[in-house]
This record gives C-alpha cells, structure tokens and sequence, in this order.
C-alpha cells in the first residue's frame, strides 16, 4: 500500500515542523511494510475519535511468562494487517551503548518478522520491536535469542533494569551501574523471564545523587551512588574557579544552595563538615572542576518508588544508607538483601502490591525485621509524631489476615472477597 | 498458539556491553576527570589520560523506523568507529574523539536524519513518553503526537540552553502514569466514574477487579442475570485503577476527558532532594493532532520559570521559593478546589503554619 | 486532720528541690482542709500503685451542659472527703490579667465551698476550681456567677478561648487579641454553656506569628495577627542594629534565617521583598528595636488544629489567609465565617469528629464550597500530587453515607453500625 | 443531685480584662514599641508615649491553695497597683514602672512565695501539664509530679538563659495528650491493647466505643451471656481513644506503660513554621515520685542542644539541621523500629531521597 494512497488528514499535520516527525518516518516505511499504514490509518482514526482500538492480551514464548504485550485491533476487520500487532520488548545493553551493527541486526529481525519499527528506548529501558502477529512474534523471538539478545520484562516478575552512562562516560560515578546492571540481570533472569512476584519490581541504577536514570521515583529499588569519605577538594581548582566567578557568585550558587549549610567559602577556600553533608552533588556538579566524591565510593539503596495508580506517586525511601559495590563480596552482600526483600514480599505480598505499598500496609519497621535489617535513623525524614506504637512483646506484626483492615492499610483484599462472597446470590 | 519451534528458555541476560563501548569509553573507563559544554548539544568528557571524548547529542523521536536506524548506523560507522548510545531520554549521542570531527558530524545528522542537534545543560530536554493509542490498550489520549507537538514549539528552547536549569518534560496517556515524574509533565484526566459493561465482563475477573480499587467504590452486583459489579459512584475517585484490571470497566470517555499539567517533579537529590509533581492547571481540551491549548500552557509556565527563577533552580525549586500563590499569579492558571488534594496525604500538602504572602 | 498525721513517704519527696512544691502547699492547706489530705493520701496511694482512682461522669448545672469535670474517688470509702472532688472550670480573664481583688473573691468562694485549691489556669485557659461536691458545687457556681464570673467549657461545645497578652504588652499584636475573645466568648456563650456541636470546637488567640497562645497545635480555629502591607523599617535603627553587631552577624542570624530569603542587608540597610514574605515574625523578632509588623493589620484564620487522640496530631491550616479584625463590620465578617463552619460541621459532622477530622474525611475543596469561602493557593503547601479529582460536574461531595468508606474516611462509623447491627445474636 | 438552688443560665461570658489591666498597659494599650530584657525574668516594654513597663516572671506550680494565692495577691497589691497577670505557661508576672521597684519586688517574691524568677527568653521555660493522678480519671501517670521533679532539676536553667533559644516543655498523663506540642515532651506509652472489663461494660456504650477506634479494632462480641466487645488484637495500636469513652475498656497498665519522650514541636510560625513533636525515646520506667530517667533522659537532650544549637535554633530547627543521625548518636538515644512511624502518614515520614550522612 503506496503512501499516497493513504488518507492521514490529521497526522499529515504533525508532519510539519522542525522536530523529527514519526509520522513521516512511518510513512515511509508504510510504503514497504503494510502494517504500518494500518497502524496510521487506526491511528488517524484514534486521533479522529479520541478513541483507543487495542485490545490487550497476555501471549507468551513457551518457557517464558513475559516480555510480549499483545495487542489485537478492534478494527481487526478494516485493518487486517494490525488485528495482531504485538510488541516484543528486548533487554537493553547496559548504559544504552550499541555497535552499529548490533544495531543492524534488530532491524533485520524487526524487517523480516514485524512492521520494521521500534522503539528505543521504552520508559523501563527495554528495546520495544513493534508490529508482530503470534507467529512471526515466535520467529522473531527465536532469530533475536539465537544473535544472543533476550526478552525484557512484562507481568509480576522482576523488570528490565536501566542505569545511567556511570563510569564509561561520567566523572561523577560511584560504583559500576553497567557492570551491576549486567550482573543483576543475568543473575535474575530467571525473575525475569518467568514471573512470580506478588506484582513488577523494578530497579534502576544511577551512579550518582543526580539519577539520571530517574530511579528515585520510578522504581522500586533505586541503587543510587555515594561515598562515605570525604568529599575531593582541589583547592588550586577552588582557587582558580572562584576568581573566575566571583565569590559572590560562588555564595550565592553553590554555598548557600547546600540544604545542610555544611559547605563554606573561606577567601577562596572551600571548607566542607563532611559529618552533615548529605551528598547531594549539588557542589560537586557546579564546581566539578574542583570538587569530586570522595573515593570510599558505594551505593544508597532505596526501597518502594512507584508511579500513580491506586497509591498516588511514591518516592522511594533509604533502605540501606551505604553499601559498598566493589568487589563479589559486595555482589552477594547486595544481592543478599535483594533476596531476603524478595522472600519476605513475596511471601505476604498481596496480589498487585508493590513493594512500597506492602511497605505502606505492614509498617517499614515490620518489612525491616522481614528482611534483617537493622533500622537507621537515615531512613526516616522524622521519627513518628505519634504515639501509636505496636510493641512486639505483645502482639504480632500486621501481615496477614486480620490486620489488613488497619488504617493504614491500601489493598483491602480479603475484606472485600469476605463482601464478595458473602452477597453472592 | 500455533508457534512452530517452541523456545526453550533460553536466559541469554543483558547484551555485553563492554563489547559496544567506544573505544575511548573503554580504555578511559572509570578514570573520567571532569565535562565541560562547548555547545548545545555538544560537550566533552576528559579522562585522567588526558583524553578527551566529545559528545553530540541529536534529538530523536524515540520510536524508529528499520531504515532510518540504519542510516543512524551509518553515521556511527562513518565518524564514531561504528559505536553510539542512546541516553535515558531517548537522544541518540554520538562520540568523537577529535574536536574537528564535531561540526561535520552535526552536518550529516542534520542532513541525512533531520535531528536536531541540543537538549543538553540548561535547554528543555527531549520529552519522554508512552505509548499512546499506536500501542497500549489503555490510553485516553496519545502520546507521540503531543510530544511532536511540543517539541516543534520549543525547538528553539531544545537547540538552545537559556533556562536557569534543565527542564525536563513527560507525558503520560493514562492515569497509570507510565511516564515520567518531571518538571512539567502532560497527563491525562478522567471527569467520571467507570462504566461498566454487563456483558462482556468476565465472571472470572470480579474478585480481582473488586479487590484493586483503592477506594472499595466496586461491589459485587447482579444485573439481567449476570453476575456482575456496580460502581458506588460517590466514592469512585477516576482513579482508572479498575480499567487497568479489566477493560469492561471503561474509565475513558472521548467526550469528557481532560489534560492536566504537573509541575515541580524531581527526580535528583541535587540540593532539597526529589519532588513530587503537583497540579498546575486541569481541564485542557484534549485536541489532536496539535493539543494547542498544551502548548500555549506549557509556554506560560516556562516563560515565568525563565523570568523568575535563579541559576540552578529546577522549576520546583523555583515555585518552593516565590510561593504557590505567585505561581498561579504569574502564569494566570486559576487555583480551583480540584488543587486540593483530597487522597490519603492530603492533610500532609497542607499549609499548617502562618505563613501567607499577602 | 494536722498536717503531721498524713503518711506521705512517696509525695514527701516532692517536697525537696528548689522548685516551689505542690505538695507542700498542699500539704498546708491540708492542716485546713481535710479533703486536701485526702487527696494527697489518695494520690500517694497513686504513686505507690501507679494506678489512679478516679472515675468520671457528667454532672451538670441546671440550664448549662458543661463546666463541671465531675470526680468520684474509687476509694470512697476510704477516703469519704473525697468521695466526690468535682473541679469547677471558670472562664478566664482575657489575656489572664487580673486584679488581686478578683483573685481574692476566687480564692473566698473557692474555701468556701470547695477544697481552697485551684489551677491558674488549665491547658485550655480555664481558671480551674478543684474539691467540690455535688451539692457545694451549686453552691459555689451560684457564687461565682452572682459576682460575675462564669463557667468554662467542657463537653461537644465551644470552648474557653485563651488568648496571648498582645496590644495590653506586646509591641507585635496584630489585633486586639483580647477584645475579640470577650467579643467571641459573649457573642457565643451559648455555645459554650449548651453544647450541640459534634465535638468541642477550641479557639486560641494569638497577636502575631510568634503564637505565644500556643494557637496552631491546639486549637480547631487558630486566630493569628499579621499585616498586609510591607514591615515598618527604621533605616537608621537598622545601621545601629549592624554596628553594634557586625555585619556578618546579622546575615547569619537574620537574613540567612529568613525562610523565603525575602530579606537582604545592602551594607547597613535592610531590603525586603514584601511580595515573597511569609510574615514568619523572625526578622522582626530578632531586630524589633528595627523593624516592626506593617500597618495594615489583621489576622490568618486556619482551621483543624487538635492532639493525639485517634487521628495524631494535627497543626491547623490556612482557611482565610487575611481577615480584617479593627471594626465591627470586621467582626461581623469573622462570626459569619465561624457560624458558617459550625453550621456546615454541625449538619454532617459525626459524633466525636473534631473539624480538623471532618476536613479529613469530606475534604478541605468539600469544606471550603460548604462555609461559602473561595479557595486560595496559601491554604496549601503544595497542590495535590495524584490525579484523582472527584469533579462534581458528575458526583455529590462525600459528605454522608456511601462516601465514609472511602480510604481517606478517619471515622467509619456507619460501616462499624452496620458491622454491629449484623452480628447480633 | 440535689442542689438547692437551680441555677438559670446566666451567661455572664468573660471577665471585663479592662478592669483588670495594669494601670500602665491600660494607658499604652496598643502602643508598646519594643521590649528589652533586663536579667533572667524580668523585662521591659516601652511604649510610643515612652512609659516603661517593667515585668517581672515568677515561675509558679500552677497548683495554688487559696491562702497562696492571697500572698501572691498581697505583692500585688503592694507592688504593682493591685494588678497581676498569668502567662500561657502559668508562671505569674508583676509588673511595675519604676525600675527601681524590681529589686524589691524580686526580694518579696522569694521571701514570701519561695518563688523563683526567671523562665524567659533563653531559658528552660516552665513546663506545661495535665491534670495526672490528682484529678484525672484517665491517666497512666501523674503530672504535677513528673513537672515537679523535672524543674527541680532545671532550676538553674529556667533562672538563666544559657540556651541558643528558648525551651519548652510540656507532659502528659495520657495518650490523649492534654498536655502541649513542645520542644520537648514527656508523654506517656501505652504496651498492649486494652483489657476488657465484660461486667461493667455498658450495653448503651457499645456502638459509641466500637465507633471510636480509629483502626477498626473493636468488635462487638458475647461473653458469659452478656453483650460486650472483643478488640482484635492485631490490629489495635494502644491509642487509648476506647478507653476515655468507655472505663471498661482498660487500656492502662502499671506493670507495662511507660514513658517516652519527644522532641522538636514548635508552634510559632517563625522561620520554617510549627512542627511536630517527634519520638526521641520510649520505654523509660513510670518511676513516681522523681521519674529520675526522665530527668536524665531530658538533660541529654539539653547538653546536646546547648552544645550543637546555633542561635535561634529551637530545638527541632537544630535537629533538622545536624540530622536524626546525629540527634541519636548525640544523645546517645537508640534509634528503633518503633522509631519509624507506622500510621496514617507514615509514608510521608521516610526519606525519600538520597540524602544521608556517612
Ligand atoms: C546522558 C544522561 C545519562 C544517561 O545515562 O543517559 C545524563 C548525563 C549527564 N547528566 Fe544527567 N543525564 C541524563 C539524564 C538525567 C536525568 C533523567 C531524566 O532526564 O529523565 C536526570 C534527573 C532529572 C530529575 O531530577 O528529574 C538528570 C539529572 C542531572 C543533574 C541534576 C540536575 C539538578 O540540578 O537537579 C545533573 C547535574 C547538573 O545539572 O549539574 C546532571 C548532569 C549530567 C552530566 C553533566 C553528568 C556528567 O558529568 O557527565 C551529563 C551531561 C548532561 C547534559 O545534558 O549536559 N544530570 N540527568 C541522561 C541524558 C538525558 C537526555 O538525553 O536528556
Ligand atoms: C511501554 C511502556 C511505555 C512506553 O511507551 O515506554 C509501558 C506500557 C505499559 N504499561 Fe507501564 N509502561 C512502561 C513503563 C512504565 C513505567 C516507567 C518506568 O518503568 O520507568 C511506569 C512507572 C513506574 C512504575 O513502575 O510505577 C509504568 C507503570 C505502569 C503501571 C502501574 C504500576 C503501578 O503499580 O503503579 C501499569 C499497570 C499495571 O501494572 O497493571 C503499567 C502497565 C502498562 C501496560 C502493560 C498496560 C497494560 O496493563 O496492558 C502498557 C503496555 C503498552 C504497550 O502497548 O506496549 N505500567 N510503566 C513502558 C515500558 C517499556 C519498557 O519495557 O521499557
Ligand atoms: C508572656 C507570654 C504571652 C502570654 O500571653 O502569656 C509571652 C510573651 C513574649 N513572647 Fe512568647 N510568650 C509566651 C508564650 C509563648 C509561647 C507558648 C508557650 O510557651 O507555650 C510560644 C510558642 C512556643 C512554640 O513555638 O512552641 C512563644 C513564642 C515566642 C517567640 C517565638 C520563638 C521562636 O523563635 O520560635 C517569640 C520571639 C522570640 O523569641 O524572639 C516570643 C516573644 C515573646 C515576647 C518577647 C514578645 C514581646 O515583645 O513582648 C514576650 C516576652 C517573653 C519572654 O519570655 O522573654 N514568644 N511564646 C507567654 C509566656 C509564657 C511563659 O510564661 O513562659
Ligand atoms: C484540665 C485539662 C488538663 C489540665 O490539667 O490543664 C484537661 C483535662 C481533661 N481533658 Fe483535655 N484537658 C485540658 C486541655 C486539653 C488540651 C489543651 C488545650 O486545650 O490547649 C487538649 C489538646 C488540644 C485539643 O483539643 O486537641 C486536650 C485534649 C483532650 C482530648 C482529646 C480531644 C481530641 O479530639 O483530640 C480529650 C478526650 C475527649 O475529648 O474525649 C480530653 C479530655 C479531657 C478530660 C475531660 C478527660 C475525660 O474525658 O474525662 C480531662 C479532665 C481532667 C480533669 O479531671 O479535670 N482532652 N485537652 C485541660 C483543660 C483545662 C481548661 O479547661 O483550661
Ligand atoms: S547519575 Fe551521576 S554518575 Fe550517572 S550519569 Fe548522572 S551524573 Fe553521571
Ligand atoms: S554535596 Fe550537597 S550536602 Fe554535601 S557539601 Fe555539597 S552541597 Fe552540601
Ligand atoms: S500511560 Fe497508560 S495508556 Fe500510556 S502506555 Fe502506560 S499504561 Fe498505556
Ligand atoms: S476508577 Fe478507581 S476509584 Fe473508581 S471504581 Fe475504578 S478503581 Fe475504584
Ligand atoms: S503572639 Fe505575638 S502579639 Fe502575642 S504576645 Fe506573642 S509576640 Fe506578642
Ligand atoms: S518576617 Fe520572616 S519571611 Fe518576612 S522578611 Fe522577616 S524573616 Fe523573612
Ligand atoms: S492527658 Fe489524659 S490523663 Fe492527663 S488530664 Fe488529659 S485526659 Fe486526663
Ligand atoms: S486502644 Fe485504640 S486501637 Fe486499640 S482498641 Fe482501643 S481505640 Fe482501638
């Protein structure tokens, strides 16, 4: 089906303008791959109506429980060509760095079994390669595991891990995020490919308090870069910088905007109360010709990020103030953790609950005791401000059963299947 | 399913990586000293060798056609040793290691893929998003197209870096939110509780979708003979929670739904640390192909956010200091009671002090 | 009963150290009244036990619904002066000023009729009467009111209003803090006396931001001076101000203190950004030889305030971020919004529900369209995070019924009626 | 009851304050223009007309017989025109306009009252407390007592003000708290949900006492024949909220309450504005008649305060400042899992950043 055979009033608009138009892009390649001008013209419809015409599905590669996100049109019958149009998401090389020609080879695959389009990257880190019917989505899946890539995450399972560009191209890096990113994907493909969590959990890895891989707030366990030394002055570079700048500019920008006031400019000399600094990076990125992480460099492990449905945003909170990262020691150490989280969520967790709102249900102090860790003032904001205190002495931390229905608790589950059942007919 | 060869799970992992670094990456892996910008789009990474890699950023549209990858692959092959990167937003970025190999590696991208070369330091970053009614099942509005739509109207600000920091854009086209938690953001609002579709609703599928609502607003119900839910409609909150689960609960209506902007999101721990994004204004039309009404939205908040706020302040910081009340006084959105938080924190966005501009 | 028979080995204790000692007092007025021994042996018992003894019931003054705490001794027998030791709750003078002759008439009626023993004053302002019985406690209510005094507040009605000494002795007060507690103590003194609201409704009175009555953690309606034009400064008092001090001083504790860094020192000159001052009362607090609230003055009404019990703590909120308090139109205004909020709480609060909760469970957006009063961004600290909007184009407030079991809901008591009713035998 | 004569409602409302004022604040009323302190306790405002009013702080136990309280009205009445005021913390102020007349006046107080002067401005301000087991029929603990142990050992403290600002304290005698948000207070601490007591439990009380618990935990039950009420144990959280609607559900214990202690509540809007009280430790021994871990466990918290305060600091500014971290491991207090807040808002009580002090 030649382009111009394509009546696309609405989307032809959004081929103007500077920015990279995908409309034209996929155009062009409607002109070699039918699909893709049903995909537009479903689309044109969409945007005619407002209206969605995927239906979801699960499908999966036997062996596997995710990593495909089926979608069968509802105009399956106008648009036959994308009544099966699945996505099959495609675990990302760390850090998103490509050869060329591995490149090239996703885009063979993508030709010969699907609509020839894709995405790079999706909001999780994968690869997404669109357009495939279930049996060509078979095939593909075949030729993209025998070149040596894998399929990404989808369902309950553990999900596809980003990180930032870290130490192959970023001076603030405090740990490997390439390497551990690797490591906890190979470890845990298993998690990943066949999924049995109580919901999806999500890591991110960012090699510094700046989380350019937005972990913070997008994933459950946010693995985020520290140190616990000292911060690096080059008071040579301070000097130079601060004559540059003025040390007026210097108060104003870098000083006064430090949230624990613990960094100072003395003459043209940074002092810095290691003791209170909460390694926020704000110095150390204005001023990083002179300033650096100390060099006892590690990770802040964070707990329970998700976004919207049900809870409402949630930032992930400290977990583990400092763990260190260098070494196999460290991995297992690491990953120790993990598995005791995993264990213990996996256990109790309800249905749908991610770990965060498991955490909001039983309580953090619960969830620590669950996972051996010893509670650290670093993982709260403020202590409590009430005296609410459910001591253990007395009466069972709130898993199962009955303390669902406490007032903090988000999925109330075994009450409602209690209604559900009691008013059946 | 009728799937010739049945994979055996195969666990192949993440792809090496070290086996697509480029060749300065790897040999200066871990040593990188210090970055300086040299333009938009372009800056520099220097290691303790002495070396330095320089780095061409090229705005892409995320989602990418076989042949025109292909010809990204080119470009990589003809000046970067066949290596390149994409960065957590979607951009592409390509690696030079001379300084002079820089400006006729922005010709050919301009020429040959159309991409603009910026969104680095101080510009309005790359948007990122989700899927949209090209993909997902669930949308109320599109995702790509909102994004092209923005990204032609701050061109300029993408090519260029006059902001006091970096801005950074997401959109989402459900209230799952798969987008991301940012400085301005664009999603989606629904007017009114679910409607249920007694007929094709899956016996096997209430208990499920009974138990996900937050706000126990669904309950078992029976209707022309059918075991069904009803939806308790003045507790439902338009949480789209329940659609998620089961799509004969229909939260989307084409006739009702709105956009909403979200400012103040922040993900780094730079200075007070992460932010949530907050109501800035709802009720936007929701109007392909152009969503013009977004656009003109988003510009007021940037162009108070360029006029007010000092160097390093992302736009949360910015509102933390000049007040809420000069937020909406300057960009002209209407504080309503919908601002309001009513969820479970809502005591806790409250102003419990004395404190008033007045 | 002499003193010297009373066998008080815990409680004699108590009468060492330097800081004046109730027991002792006690202890004296004991040689006089013997209820004052017994209760000082009852409370021994207390403190050898760690158990009290008392058990309490609602006793009240034909025609009022409050004022009395009435106390019956669980060791009547033993202790018969105490068998009942009702405390009288007496309104107090506004801004506790008094005469020595007033105090003197307290103290007569107070030997009187009851134990000769009082409180100046109560946590919530009352002057508190102790050791009456049943049939003196008429007696001395009778005498108290014959001389103009009245009872307090107790029960699910307005309560005594305290408020800080302001313009009778503080150069801050923003209002005339004492006239508007005997305006709203006369104005509604039939709340007070016959309680009908859901719950006790408590106002605190403060001059400025410095709250010195202690308004924003405890009390429903905090009342709190403040200005709308710009801070009085006194230039020449300022350059005083920084010679005697330094320069460097005053940065780090004024200006650098301000909490919207509103404030500079330009050499010896104070500079203000009256646009972005939060009216925080720290600069002027600090300086006030220099500086000095503006002109136009009046108070920020906030709402919500209340202790621990059941729902924890909560400091009120902004309701009216600038309320004019110098006239009677102004006054008018301020009782118009009172009586809109009891109306409004009173017709769908629940039992026991503080406004504080009921804000909780209905909604501030709710609350604010139901006392008629606009939203403001100063009512917030930040907008809502979570889209769930319920747009009312489409669905009633949450105000009865249904919209209790909805997870923001504090008080679930139709669910718990139900829950009740169902499970009787 | 039989009160001989029923009492009409008089309605007589509040005291007419203006018979009562001070001559001297009488005249200026509304037009003080600035205040000095002078020494611990005493301090001066002058007034627009250039009056001066000197005041005059005695620290009182709240607590006064009447033939005290006569004294107290005799220095009145020989110092200062026959009028007197009471602070918000209870403590009584004399006033008089001439300096020379505070010597005196102090001399007179400590003589005749054996009252201390002081509790202003940098000092240990006199505490603020409840009723305890001389009047109340809920509490776990005695009041007066726990205030008078604890002034005693902060004597030299509430007549000095060595402090970076001023302290408050409050206590306590139940979890209902009658008692003030403050820099510091001691609270008392509930171990075990309540004990229910099936034979004076009161049929009529039985949907009210159900309805009041905030977590759901009372249920209505039959025992021995009898209509009562069960409380699930697991979800019960020792508010106590049962127990001060119905006696029969007993929530204290004399073997297992205890004491704890919190800090940094704040009222005034000054600077970041109020803030809660936050749990420093728990489980220190309800030890009448001298609560000697709650003196100890205060004066920690003073010495680290007085140490680590900047000026003007309150004691939750400093905490904020230097960080729970340091807070803990300054006072030597452990920090617990009971530490971290499990209630409605616990989320927002978390660290949600990066942030951490190594
Ligand atoms: C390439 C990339 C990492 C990657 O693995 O892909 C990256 C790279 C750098 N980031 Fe980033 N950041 C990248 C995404 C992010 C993100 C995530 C995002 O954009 O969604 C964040 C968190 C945003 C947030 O808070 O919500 C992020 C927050 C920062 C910050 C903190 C800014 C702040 O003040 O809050 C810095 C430090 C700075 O600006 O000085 C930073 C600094 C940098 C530096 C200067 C680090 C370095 O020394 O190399 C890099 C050059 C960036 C530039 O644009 O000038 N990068 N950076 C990402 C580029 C995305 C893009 O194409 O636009
Ligand atoms: C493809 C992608 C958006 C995109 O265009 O990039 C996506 C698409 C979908 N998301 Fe998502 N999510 C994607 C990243 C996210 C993110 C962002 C992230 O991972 O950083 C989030 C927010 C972070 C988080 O996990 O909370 C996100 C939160 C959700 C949720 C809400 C989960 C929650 O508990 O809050 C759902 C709903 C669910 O799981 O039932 C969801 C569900 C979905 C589904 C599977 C809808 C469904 O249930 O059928 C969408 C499939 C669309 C499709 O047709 O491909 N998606 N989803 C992203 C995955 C690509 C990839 O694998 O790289
Ligand atoms: C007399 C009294 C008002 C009354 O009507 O009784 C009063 C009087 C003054 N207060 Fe106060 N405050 C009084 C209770 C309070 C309270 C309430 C309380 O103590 O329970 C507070 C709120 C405490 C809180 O935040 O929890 C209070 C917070 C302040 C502040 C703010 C302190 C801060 O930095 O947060 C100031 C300003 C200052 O310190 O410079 C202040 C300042 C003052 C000044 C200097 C005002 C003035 O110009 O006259 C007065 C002299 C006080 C002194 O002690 O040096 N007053 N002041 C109260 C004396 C109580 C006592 O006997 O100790
Ligand atoms: C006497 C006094 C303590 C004192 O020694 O000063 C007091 C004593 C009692 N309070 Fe209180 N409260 C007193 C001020 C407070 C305060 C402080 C304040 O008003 O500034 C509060 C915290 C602020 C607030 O209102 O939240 C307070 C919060 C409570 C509560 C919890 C209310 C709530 O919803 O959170 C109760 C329980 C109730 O109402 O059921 C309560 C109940 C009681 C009762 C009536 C106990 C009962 O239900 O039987 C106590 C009577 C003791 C007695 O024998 O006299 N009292 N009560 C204070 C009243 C004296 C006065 O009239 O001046
Ligand atoms: S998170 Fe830190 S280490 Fe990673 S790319 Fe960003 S600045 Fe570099
Ligand atoms: S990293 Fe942040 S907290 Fe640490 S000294 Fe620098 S600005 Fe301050
Ligand atoms: S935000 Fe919603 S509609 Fe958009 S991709 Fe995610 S799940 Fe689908
Ligand atoms: S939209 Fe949300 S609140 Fe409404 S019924 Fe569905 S899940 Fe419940
Ligand atoms: S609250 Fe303000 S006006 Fe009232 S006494 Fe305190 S400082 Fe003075
Ligand atoms: S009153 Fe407070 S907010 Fe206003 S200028 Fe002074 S310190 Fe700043
Ligand atoms: S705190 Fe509790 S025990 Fe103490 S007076 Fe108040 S209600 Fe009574
Ligand atoms: S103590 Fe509190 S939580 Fe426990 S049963 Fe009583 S009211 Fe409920």
């Amino acid at each position: 089906m030649p382009d111009n055979e394509l009546k696309l009033p609405l989307l032809d608009q959004l081929e103007e303008g500077p920015w990279p138009s995908f409309v034209k892009d996929l155009k062009e390649q409607a002109a070699r791959r039918p699909q893709v001008g049903q995909l537009l013209e479903q689309l044109e419809q969409s945007y005619e109506n407002r209206w969605d015409y995927w239906r979801g599905t699960a499908i999966n590669v036997p062996g596997y429980g995710g990593g495909i996100i089926a979608r069968y049109s509802d105009l399956g019958e106008k648009f036959p060509q994308v009544a099966q149009f699945h996505t099959i998401r495609v675990i990302e090389s760390p850090g998103f760095v490509y050869s060329a020609d591995a490149l090239r080879q996703l885009c063979d695959i993508s030709e010969e079994y699907g609509a020839g389009i894709m995405q790079l990257h999706g909001m999780t880190g994968d690869i997404l390669l669109l357009g495939y019917d279930n049996e060509k989505m078979m095939d593909a899946c075949e030729a993209l595991m025998d070149n040596g890539w894998d399929l990404g995450g989808s369902g309950n399972g553990m999900r596809t891990i980003p990180c930032c560009i870290g130490p192959a191209r970023c001076e603030m890096a405090c740990y490997d995020t390439l390497m551990l990113t690797k490591y906890l994907t190979d470890k845990y493909i298993g998690y990943l490919h066949r999924p049995e969590f109580p919901y999806k959990f999500k890591f991110k890895l960012s090699g510094c308090g700046n989380d350019c891989a937005n972990s913070v707030s997008r994933s459950d366990m946010p693995v985020i870069g520290t140190w616990r030394d000292d911060i690096q002055v080059d008071q040579e570079a301070v000097t130079r910088f601060v004559k540059e700048m003025g040390q007026e500019w210097v108060i104003g920008n870098v000083t006064s905007r430090c949230p624990t006031r613990c960094i100072h400019l003395n003459g043209d000399q940074i002092e810095i109360d290691n003791r209170n600094c909460v390694r926020c990076m704000h110095c150390i990125n204005v001023m990083h010709l002179a300033l650096a992480p100390g060099k006892d460099r590690g990770a802040t492990l964070l707990i329970g990020g998700k976004r919207t449905v049900r809870s409402g945003d949630m930032v992930a909170s400290v977990l583990v103030p400092f763990q260190k990262l260098d070494s196999d020691g460290a991995y297992r150490a690491f990953s120790g953790i993990v598995e005791r989280i995993w264990d213990f969520w996996g256990e109790h967790g309800n249905e749908h609950e991610r770990v965060g709102e498991f955490i909001d249900r039983v309580g953090l102090g619960t969830f620590l005791d669950g996972v051996g860790l010893e509670p650290d003032p670093q993982m709260v904001a403020n202590p409590r401000s009430n005296p609410f205190i459910k001591f253990e002495e007395y009466a069972a931390p709130r898993l199962d059963g009955e303390p669902h229905k406490a007032a903090n608790v988000l999925n109330r589950e075994p009450d409602r299947e209690e209604d559900y059942e009691g008013e059946q007919p | 399913m009728n799937a010739k060869k049945p994979l055996a799970p195969r666990d192949n992992g993440a792809p090496d990586y070290k086996n697509y670094l480029h060749p300065a990456m790897e040999r200066n892996y871990g040593r990188w000293k210090y970055h300086r910008g040299i333009r938009p789009g372009v800056f520099v990474h220097v290691s303790d060798s002495g070396e330095s890699l320089y780095t061409v950023r090229a705005g892409s549209p995320r989602m990418l056609s076989a042949p025109l990858l292909r010809r990204v692959c080119d470009i990589a092959d003809k000046f970067c040793q066949g290596r390149l990167r994409f960065t957590s937003r979607n951009n592409i970025e390509f690696q030079v290691e001379k300084e002079e190999d820089i400006q006729p590696l922005i010709d050919e991208i301009g020429r040959v893929l159309r991409f603009p070369v910026g969104g680095t330091g101080r510009s309005f970053h790359n948007i990122i998003h989700t899927q949209g009614w090209l993909h997902c099942n669930l949308p109320g509005t599109d995702a790509a197209g909102v994004v092209k739509s923005l990204m032609d109207l701050f061109y300029e600000e993408f090519t260029h870096e006059n902001f006091p920091q970096r801005v950074k854009v997401s959109t989402s086209c459900c209230t799952i939110n798969c987008g991301g938690q940012t400085d301005i953001a664009v999603n989606l609002q629904h007017h009114h509780p679910p409607a249920i579709d007694h007929v094709t609703i899956n016996r096997c599928e209430l208990p499920k979708v009974i138990s996900i609502c937050p706000v126990l607003a669904i309950r078992p119900d029976r209707t022309g003979g059918r075991d069904t839910v009803e939806v308790v409609e003045e507790k439902c909150m338009y949480c789209g929670a329940c659609h998620a689960q089961c799509p004969a609960l229909e939260i989307r209506d084409g006739d009702t739904d709105t956009l909403s902007i979200w400012v103040g999101g922040k993900s780094a721990s730079t200075r007070g640390g992460p932010s949530f994004m907050r109501l800035a204004t709802w009720g936007l039309p929701n109007n392909p192909p152009r969503w013009p009404e977004v656009g003109d939205a988003v510009r007021r908040i940037l162009k108070a956010y360029q006029a007010g706020a000092n160097e390093y302040e992302r736009v949360g910081e910015w509102i933390g200091r000049i007040g809420w009340k000069n937020f909406f006084a300057e960009t002209g959105f209407e504080f309503t009671k919908y601002h309001i938080d009513s969820y479970r924190w809502a005591r806790t966005t409250f102003n419990t002090s004395a404190h008033v501009r007045l």
